[in-house]
């Protein structure tokens, strides 16, 4: 077993943790940038993982994949974020609705519950039981992040990390999709980021502020 | 040959809307729609009579065009429901043919001419369906036409509400109906009838008593019984009149209809607790129907309460049925229920009688308001004379239709005392007392109406200037009124098909002699009593015209009668608790507390259902959705949160279920 | 034979009712120490009236003429339902006790409509305490014909009168005493007698069937009293016919057909003097207590109906 | 062939009518490419029927079940067109909002929901439906106003984040079907995992898991309680020929997903699972929406509801199974989308006569529009669900599944909700229709004979499918249910 095997197994093995902490760290982050830089991370480790995968499993399409996730949500879409927030020229605050320590906390309670909530199928589905978790817990933890922060920018974000989420789910099941899917997906959610970043401005223009939470005329 | 003339009577209503809209520019042929529907009705007059005296059967399938079975059976009940929306209808559309004219400008017109008779079809389709789809589809069209009906005398705010009010319960109702059907469903493969009567055996006592609660509140609610009654007094009065008396007089019947198939052809009877309901339904109908009828001085209102009333006693006598049955008496439980039906044929004769005459006094005086009219019978013999016939057979005196049944509902309650169970033979006796308080106070009710209406001096400048109104609306109350005559005098002529059908329905031989000895009496005592008449009227008497004794005072004038609130006051006083009125006496003073200038004195009953029952539900329903509206908070992180809960539930459900 | 029997009685009814409301005047008379008027005073009244010229108020329509006749048609046909004489009656068999009740609702109907056409206060007012009063008075008084229907299976009226004679004084069950006290009161609030109206005042505060008639004179009136004169037989001679039918010719021998009417001048005179001694003993109600007094009848009645059954 | 024929006219057209400047030329390119587009689907259809399965590719397939949503579609998408002939004078000209970029979108839209249709690959499947909420978020914010950026924005976030939990249902799904044995390759592909269904029911924890999210994902798109929440919102925002395109069309397209998975379900681990979740959400629906509608104050959000009301009676039949309930709801989809699309039309006038849909600020309507009101009074008959309108045969078939079933729980909310929902119509209609009439803001623009076209041709439509379900109808409904079998 040579030492990139090794390497490969290891990325495979820590990189739930990895994607954990960059959770934590997205938690208690204060400023909508540093929520793109950890997005943008968080997405490189799932990449790394891809290609460890890709060189065990030595299959073409899981390479394709792998830089796929590389320029669309390591470099683009963060890219494209920095663009809107720079022409933006709003403040950078995620207006959290929680403090630093409760979304920790929460944070760190949504990780457990995945790694509960997962424990029945993973043993029935001989699975890597934290990469699923893990995948559970991206899910949670974007939509905790879209439910927990007002900023407009931040539900982006969230959505991504839901995304990601859902995309380590793929990962979980070691076996690649069709690539033409994946494809479609990514593709969608392109499209997806730059309409909001569209209604983003829009927001901006009509209501002069950033915050989702006051967008109330609608109800009943 | 029926068959065809069937056939065509149904297309006849089906094409007469598109006929009016066809005929409405031209002039000359504009009254040719009128014309059309009278004849129709005359041909399904035919039709039904044949089917119910000769007891033929006529059938119309239309499944190959329908999406469910959609059949149309006669068979003698049908028939004689069929017969009576004819009988009825016919004179009611000849009324509207001057009535509307006089009425309604040109559009308005071509509209009632457009929906009576779909009016009439729909209730023409409820008495002969003979698939549940059937049923529905004609149950649902007859509450929307006679609402479209109601609404071409206006739509103020008022008149708004009641209609409201009237299309809620009727769908309420409806879907009660729909329910009692449906119930049928896991034991009969289809809802046409016959396999529906054949299901019944195989199911639990259970299932037929579910059926038999919802049949009961369903068309009860159609008829009015109370507490269910709340919409009938608020929509028959604000009806254009015709259309009044159809709604009271037919429509009505569709709903004992309903029920009579599903209790006794359907069910074919059941425990005697079934029966006990409807005795008390009907008892409490009837006494409360006639109670609020005396309070009433707007004359279609007081119509519209002792429709109530009537329901009342056709149920009385239903119910007579269902214990009787029960009790394994099933000859006096046929004649109980051959009672019931002939009540629900008088009613509608007599109802309609008296709604159109109100039409007319309407047209004539230009108000409702009993307390506004006095004196017209003098400027208006003949809708005077025959509108005491409506009044007389309708508080049941005898010689006229409506004795005819209470005295057969009167003879099986008797009868009732022969049961061996002990509860019945106390009760059923009892409740002739009952029918006969409603009687007594019916007569009180009614010589107030009359009395007041049409006698006396002229308590109004319109009464006084009050003219006859034309012949056709005079020829078609004429027609009601001797039908009502006949009836009474010659009970025989239905007595005897109605007997053969309900007993085919109960399926028991014969009735007891005893239960329809009347109509050998009745003739004989009209010839006596006539004889007498003839007799007295022939002495030669000198008249002299002078004024009313007015204690010596100057001469009287219309205000100085009894009022009728002063004349229902007594009556009001003994039965206080009913009323729970809440009234308002202000004064206005030209000098206190001696010189009042001005007294006005105003008494409102809401009816203690509609405080008790109804708006208590209607609140409910609202706070919840105010409640529910909340929670559309417009704030989008809150929504995702939603999403976020309902699908941990659903995960918790799913590792739990 | 029957038939002429039974027309016999129903205009011997019709003919003596006036002779009975003089004998009652008569005695109310005697027992208030006055000499009083002459038995035969009503029917000289009635020729009298029947000679006037009736007078027409001039608001009065068609119906104000006719009400009288039909009130006295209707009550002369009820008389010809009441056994006198022998249980069996006009219209005999089928005669029955429903369809007499109804036919005196269609007497006193008509009066009171004739009664608002005067177009003065007083018929009004007389006519809705008439009202008032029979509202309240049919129900009692069918439930107590009920009861003794019940009793005797039938419903016609010389089947019930039968079944008494057959069964003997002795015989009787309970049910005929609530019966009969339900049938008194009814009969004195039907009839308009003290304490529920007094046929001989015309004070405003009191009177019903005088203001109701108030309006009327001559042959009209003639009808009219002759009616109530009728109507108040007509009960008396049904009380006797349930309660005590005892003498009627059951058989068509001689003997019984002339022992019957020495038996029928027996009864109605007793009634005829309970009748006065009530009268001229109590004094009257108050309108707003006759609801009390017909809800004690309905009670008796209901208990008389309700026995029917327990004690069978 | 004709599948791409399909879906080519109307992304060509989308890019087409961009280049028209003058509206005139703008509508012609529309409506013409509206006729090819509907040809396309006749002949489609046609050639379903004659066929059975159309298959182009990997990735595109049409089925009985297709061709009935194809009918949907075309339906609407012709009314719609027609309908916007008249509507489009009065879209106020804006950067985006002018008529070209309607249509573009519009049809940019129609290309997305037939893609839906066609999509063999539930991984396709999910990018379609994904790709209409892209493609309508834009129509739904069409005028830039407060209001449609805010529903717009709702509807985008909700719709995106619902729609992913489905996509993690498909890829559990898809990761059971792995298990269990299928190709990789064509784990995803429907008819693949038809056939595999029955030997599926190894992994059905993962299966029960997968449909939990594919219910709550595409329920958000359906609009089921309690996803339901940015319906009322971009309804009411919308274009009224997109409101009409909303509630007659895109839910009816995220249904048909959720069938579609539903099915797969079924086999594979028994309808139980599958049926009782929808029939949750069906109760849920209708009852919460059928009290919404009483407190509504907008006509549009009223409207709103009630599609939210009427997906769950929908959802009621299908989850109760059986052909009758089946046959029942596939029916009602249909008839609801006719009924609807007519009372937004109707909306619409409202809207252009009063300026506003504010209901306590519409008095006499009957007498200002009496066609207007006539329509609308149709339309709310119908969708009240009473005779001799479509909605009631489909109800009916509906209620009579239930009692049959004898679900008699179900049965009676769904018929206490229908009260109360008629309740709501009528006490807001009959409002709006009497009473004495305000004097109108603007000019009243007379109707064209297109809106009558359009108000008329649904009226029949209700009222034939009222009394009498078509031989060529049933048999299309027929081959739908073959499919669901």
């Amino acid at each position: 077993m040579g030492l990139i095997e090794l390497a490969a197994a290891k990325a495979l093995a820590s990189s739930a943790v990895f994607l954990f902490i960059t959770l934590l760290m997205m938690a208690s982050a204060k400023r909508i940038s540093t929520c793109i830089v950890l997005f943008s991370i968080q997405s490189a480790i799932m990449a790394a993982e891809i290609l460890a995968i890709a060189y065990a499993s030595k299959s073409i399409e899981a390479y394709a994949v792998a830089s796929l996730v590389i320029t669309v949500k390591v470099i683009a879409i963060p890219w494209l974020l920095f663009r809107i927030i720079k022409s933006l020229k709003a403040s950078q605050d995620v207006a959290a609705s929680t403090t630093g320590a409760q979304s920790v906390f929460i944070m760190a309670g949504l990780i457990l519950l995945s790694f509960f909530a997962v424990a029945p199928y993973a043993k029935t589905l001989r699975l890597d039981e934290d990469l699923l978790a893990a995948a559970i817990a991206l899910l949670l933890a974007g939509a905790f992040l879209m439910i927990s922060r007002k900023k407009a920018l931040m539900q982006v974000i969230g959505l991504l990390v839901l995304e990601n989420g859902i995309f380590v789910a793929v990962l979980a099941t070691t076996y690649s999709m069709p690539l033409v899917i994946e494809i479609g997906i990514f593709f969608d959610l392109l499209m997806g980021v730059f309409l909001m970043g569209l209604f983003v401005f829009r927001i901006r223009d009509t209501f002069e502020h950033l915050d989702v939470s006051k967008l109330r005329r609608l109800r009943g | 040959m029926m068959q065809i003339a069937f056939n065509s009577f149904l297309a006849a209503l089906l094409m007469i809307p598109a006929i009016t809209l066809l005929c409405r520019r031209d002039s000359r042929v504009r009254a040719l729609p009128s014309w059309l529907l009278l004849l129709t009705l005359l041909a399904g007059t035919i039709v039904a009579g044949f089917s119910f005296w000769r007891g033929g059967r006529l059938a119309l399938d239309l499944s190959w065009v329908t999406p469910f079975p959609f059949a149309l059976t006669v068979d003698r009940l049908s028939a004689f429901f069929l017969l009576l929306i004819c009988v009825v209808g016919a004179p009611v559309v000849l009324f509207s043919t001057a009535y509307v004219e006089r009425h309604y400008s040109p559009t308005k017109a071509d509209w009632l001419w457009v929906l009576l008779p779909l009016f009439l079809l729909s209730m023409v389709l409820v008495v002969i369906a003979s698939t549940a789809f059937a049923f529905l589809f004609g149950w649902e069209l007859m509450t929307l036409f006679s609402a479209a009906l109601i609404l071409i005398d206006g739509d103020s705010e008022r008149r708004r509400h009641n209609i409201f009010i009237y299309l809620m319960m009727m769908h309420a109702s409806a879907a009660a109906v729909i329910a009692s059907f449906f119930l049928f469903l896991p034991n009969a493969s289809t809802l046409d009838f016959t396999s529906m009567r054949a299901a019944v055996a195989a199911m639990p006592m259970g299932l037929r008593s579910a059926i038999f609660l919802m049949s009961f509140v369903g068309f009860g609610t159609k008829a009015g019984i109370v507490p269910f009654h709340l919409w009938l007094p608020k929509a028959h009065p604000i009806a254009p009149s015709p259309v009044s008396a159809l709604m009271s007089a037919v429509m009505l019947k569709t709903a004992i209809y309903g029920f009579v198939r599903f209790t006794f052809d359907f069910l074919g009877g059941g425990p005697a607790w079934w029966g006990y309901l409807v005795l008390l339904a009907g008892a409490v109908t009837g006494l409360l129907g006639i109670l609020y009828a005396l309070t009433e001085h707007d004359m279609k209102r007081l119509l519209a309460y002792s429709s109530v009333e009537n329901i009342g006693i056709i149920y009385l006598g239903l119910g007579a049925a269902l214990v009787l049955m029960a009790n394994n008496s099933p000859a006096w439980a046929t004649a109980a229920l051959v009672a019931a039906l002939l009540h629900a044929l008088n009613h509608s004769l007599f109802k309609s009688l008296l709604f159109l005459g109100a039409g007319a006094i309407s047209e004539a005086t230009h108000t409702v308001d009993i307390e506004f009219m006095g004196g017209l019978l003098k400027r208006m013999k003949i809708t005077g004379i025959v509108f005491l016939i409506g009044c007389c057979s309708i508080i049941g005196l005898p010689l006229l239709n409506g004795f005819v049944s209470e005295w057969v509902i009167l003879r099986a309650f008797i009868a009732g005392s022969e049961l061996t169970s002990l509860s019945c033979a106390i009760l059923l006796p009892l409740m002739a007392g009952v029918l006969a308080l409603i009687g007594g106070i019916a007569v009180a009710v009614f010589a107030k109406l009359y009395g007041v209406a049409f006698l006396g001096r002229p308590r109004s400048l319109q009464a006084e200037e009050a003219t006859e109104v034309a012949t056709a609306m005079q020829v078609a109350m004429a027609l009601l009124a001797a039908s009502c005559v006949i009836i009474g005098i010659l009970p025989g002529i239905v007595l005897n098909p109605l007997t053969a059908l309900a007993s085919d329905l109960m399926h028991t031989a014969a009735l007891p002699e005893a239960a329809l000895s009347i109509a050998h009496t009745l003739p004989w005592v009209a010839v006596c009593i006539a004889v007498l008449i003839i007799v007295i009227a022939g002495f030669r008497r000198i008249t002299r015209i002078t004024a009313t004794w007015a204690c010596g005072l100057p001469a009287l004038n219309g205000r100085m009668q009894y009022s009728s609130a002063a004349f229902s006051k007594p009556l009001r006083t003994v039965f206080s608790r009913v009323y729970e009125a809440d009234r308002t006496v202000d004064v206005h003073y030209a000098q206190q507390p001696y010189f009042a200038k001005s007294i006005t004195y105003r008494s409102v009953r809401t009816t203690s259902f509609e405080k008790s029952l109804y708006r208590p539900a209607v609140d409910m329903i609202v706070s919840l959705a105010t409640r529910l509206r909340k929670l559309q908070t417009g704030n989008m992180q809150v929504y995702l949160l939603y999403i976020f809960l309902a699908l941990v539930a659903l995960l918790l459900w799913m590792r739990f279920a | 034979m029957n038939l002429a029997i039974n027309l016999i009685q129903a205009l011997l009814l019709i003919a003596i009712a006036p002779l009975v409301s003089g004998v009652i005047a008569r005695m109310k008379a005697r027992i208030q120490n006055r000499h009083g008027a002459s038995l035969w005073r009503p029917y000289a009244d009635l020729l009298k009236l029947f000679r006037k010229q009736d007078l027409i108020p001039n608001t009065a329509s068609v119906l104000f003429r006719f009400a009288p006749t039909i009130l006295f048609a209707a009550t002369a046909a009820a008389a010809a339902f009441v056994p006198m004489l022998h249980p069996a009656a006009l219209f005999g068999v089928s005669g029955d006790i429903i369809l007499l009740v109804y036919l005196l609702a269609i007497g006193r109907f008509f009066l009171m409509l004739g009664a608002m056409d005067g177009g003065s206060s007083f018929g009004g007012l007389g006519a809705s305490r008439e009202a008032l009063v029979s509202a309240l008075a049919e129900a009692p008084l069918l439930l107590a014909l009920i009861s003794v229907a019940i009793l005797s299976h039938t419903v016609s009226l010389s089947g019930i009168v039968l079944t008494t004679v057959q069964q003997g004084p002795l015989h009787l069950s309970a049910v005929y005493a609530f019966a009969l006290g339900a049938l008194v009161l009814i009969a004195i609030a039907e009839t308009g007698r003290i304490p529920v109206d007094n046929p001989s005042t015309h004070l405003e505060l009191t009177m019903i069937h005088e203001a109701m008639v108030l309006e009327y004179s001559g042959p009209s009136l003639a009808l009219i009293e002759w009616a109530s004169a009728i109507k108040l037989t007509l009960i008396m001679a049904m009380l006797a016919g349930i309660f005590a039918p005892w003498g009627m010719a059951t058989s068509a021998s001689i003997a019984a057909l002339l022992l019957a009417p020495l038996a029928l001048i027996f009864k109605l005179t007793v009634l005829a003097v309970s009748i006065a001694v009530i009268e001229s003993s109590i004094a009257k109600l108050r309108i707003y207590l006759i609801p009390d007094f017909l809800g004690m009848a309905s009670a008796l009645a209901i208990l008389a109906v309700a026995f029917t059954a327990l004690m069978r | 062939m004709s599948l791409v024929l399909l879906l080519l006219v109307p992304f060509l057209t989308a890019l087409i009518v961009l280049t028209c400047k003058q509206s005139r030329r703008a509508v012609a390119v529309a409506i013409s490419a509206g006729a090819l587009e509907i040809a396309a689907i006749a002949n489609a259809m046609w050639r379903i029927r004659s066929v059975g399965v159309l298959q182009f590719g990997r990735y595109l397939r049409a089925d009985g079940l297709t061709a009935f949503f194809l009918l949907n579609i075309g339906v609407i998408l012709a009314l719609v067109l027609v309908y916007s002939v008249g509507y489009l004078r009065h879209i106020p000209l804006g950067r985006f909002s002018s008529p070209r970029w309607f249509y573009s979108l519009t049809f940019l839209f129609v290309f997305t929901m037939i893609a839906v249709y066609l999509s063999a690959n539930l991984g396709m499947l999910w990018i379609c439906v994904e790709s209409t909420t892209l493609a309508s978020a834009l129509l739904v914010g069409f005028y830039n106003t407060k209001g449609a950026v805010e529903a717009g924005w709702k509807y985008l976030v909700v719709c995106t984040v619902g729609i992913a939990f489905a996509l993690f249902g498909t890829i559990a799904l898809y990761l059971a079907a792995v298990k269990s044995g299928v190709d990789p390759a064509s784990a995803l592909d429907w008819a693949v995992l038809m056939n595999a269904a029955p030997s599926l029911t190894a992994t059905s924890n993962l299966i029960k898991l997968s449909f939990v999210f594919i219910a709550v994902g595409y329920g958000t798109k359906i609009g089921f309680v309690p996803m339901h929440s940015w319906l009322p919102d971009a309804h009411a925002e919308a274009p009224t020929p997109i409101s009409a395109m909303l509630s007659a069309v895109l839910l009816n397209c995220a249904l048909y997903a959720l069938l579609r998975f539903d099915t797969i379900t079924s086999h594979a681990i028994g309808s139980g699972f599958s049926h009782s979740l929808l029939l949750i959400f069906g109760c849920l629906s209708v009852a919460v929406a059928a009290l919404l509608m009483v407190v509504q104050r907008d006509l549009k959000r009223l409207l709103a509801y009630s599609s939210i009301e009427h997906m769950g009676i929908v959802a009621i039949g299908v989850g109760l199974g059986g052909p009758l309930a089946l046959f029942g709801a596939l029916l009602h989809t249909f008839n609801h989308s006719v009924a609807k699309s007519l009372m937004f039309f109707t909306a619409g006038y409202v809207r252009e006569n009063f300026s506003t849909l504010r209901m306590r600020r519409i008095h006499g309507m009957a007498r200002l529009l009496p066609w207007t009101s006539a329509g609308m009074v149709v339309g709310g008959i119908a969708i009240a669900g009473l005779p001799p309108f479509g909605l009631f045969i489909s109800e009916f078939m509906i209620l009579t599944a239930a009692f049959g079933t004898s679900r008699y729980f179900i049965a009676i909310l769904l018929m206490l909700a229908i009260s109360v929902v008629f309740g709501a119509l009528l006490h807001h209609v009959q409002r709006m229709l009497a009473g004495k009439p305000v004097d109108l803001p603007v000019a009243k623009p007379k109707l064209l004979p297109t809106d009558f076209a359009v108000m008329g041709v649904c009226a029949v439509f209700l009222i034939v499918l009222g009394v009498h379900i078509p031989g060529a109808f049933a048999n299309i409904l027929q081959s739908a249910l073959v499919v669901l079998k």
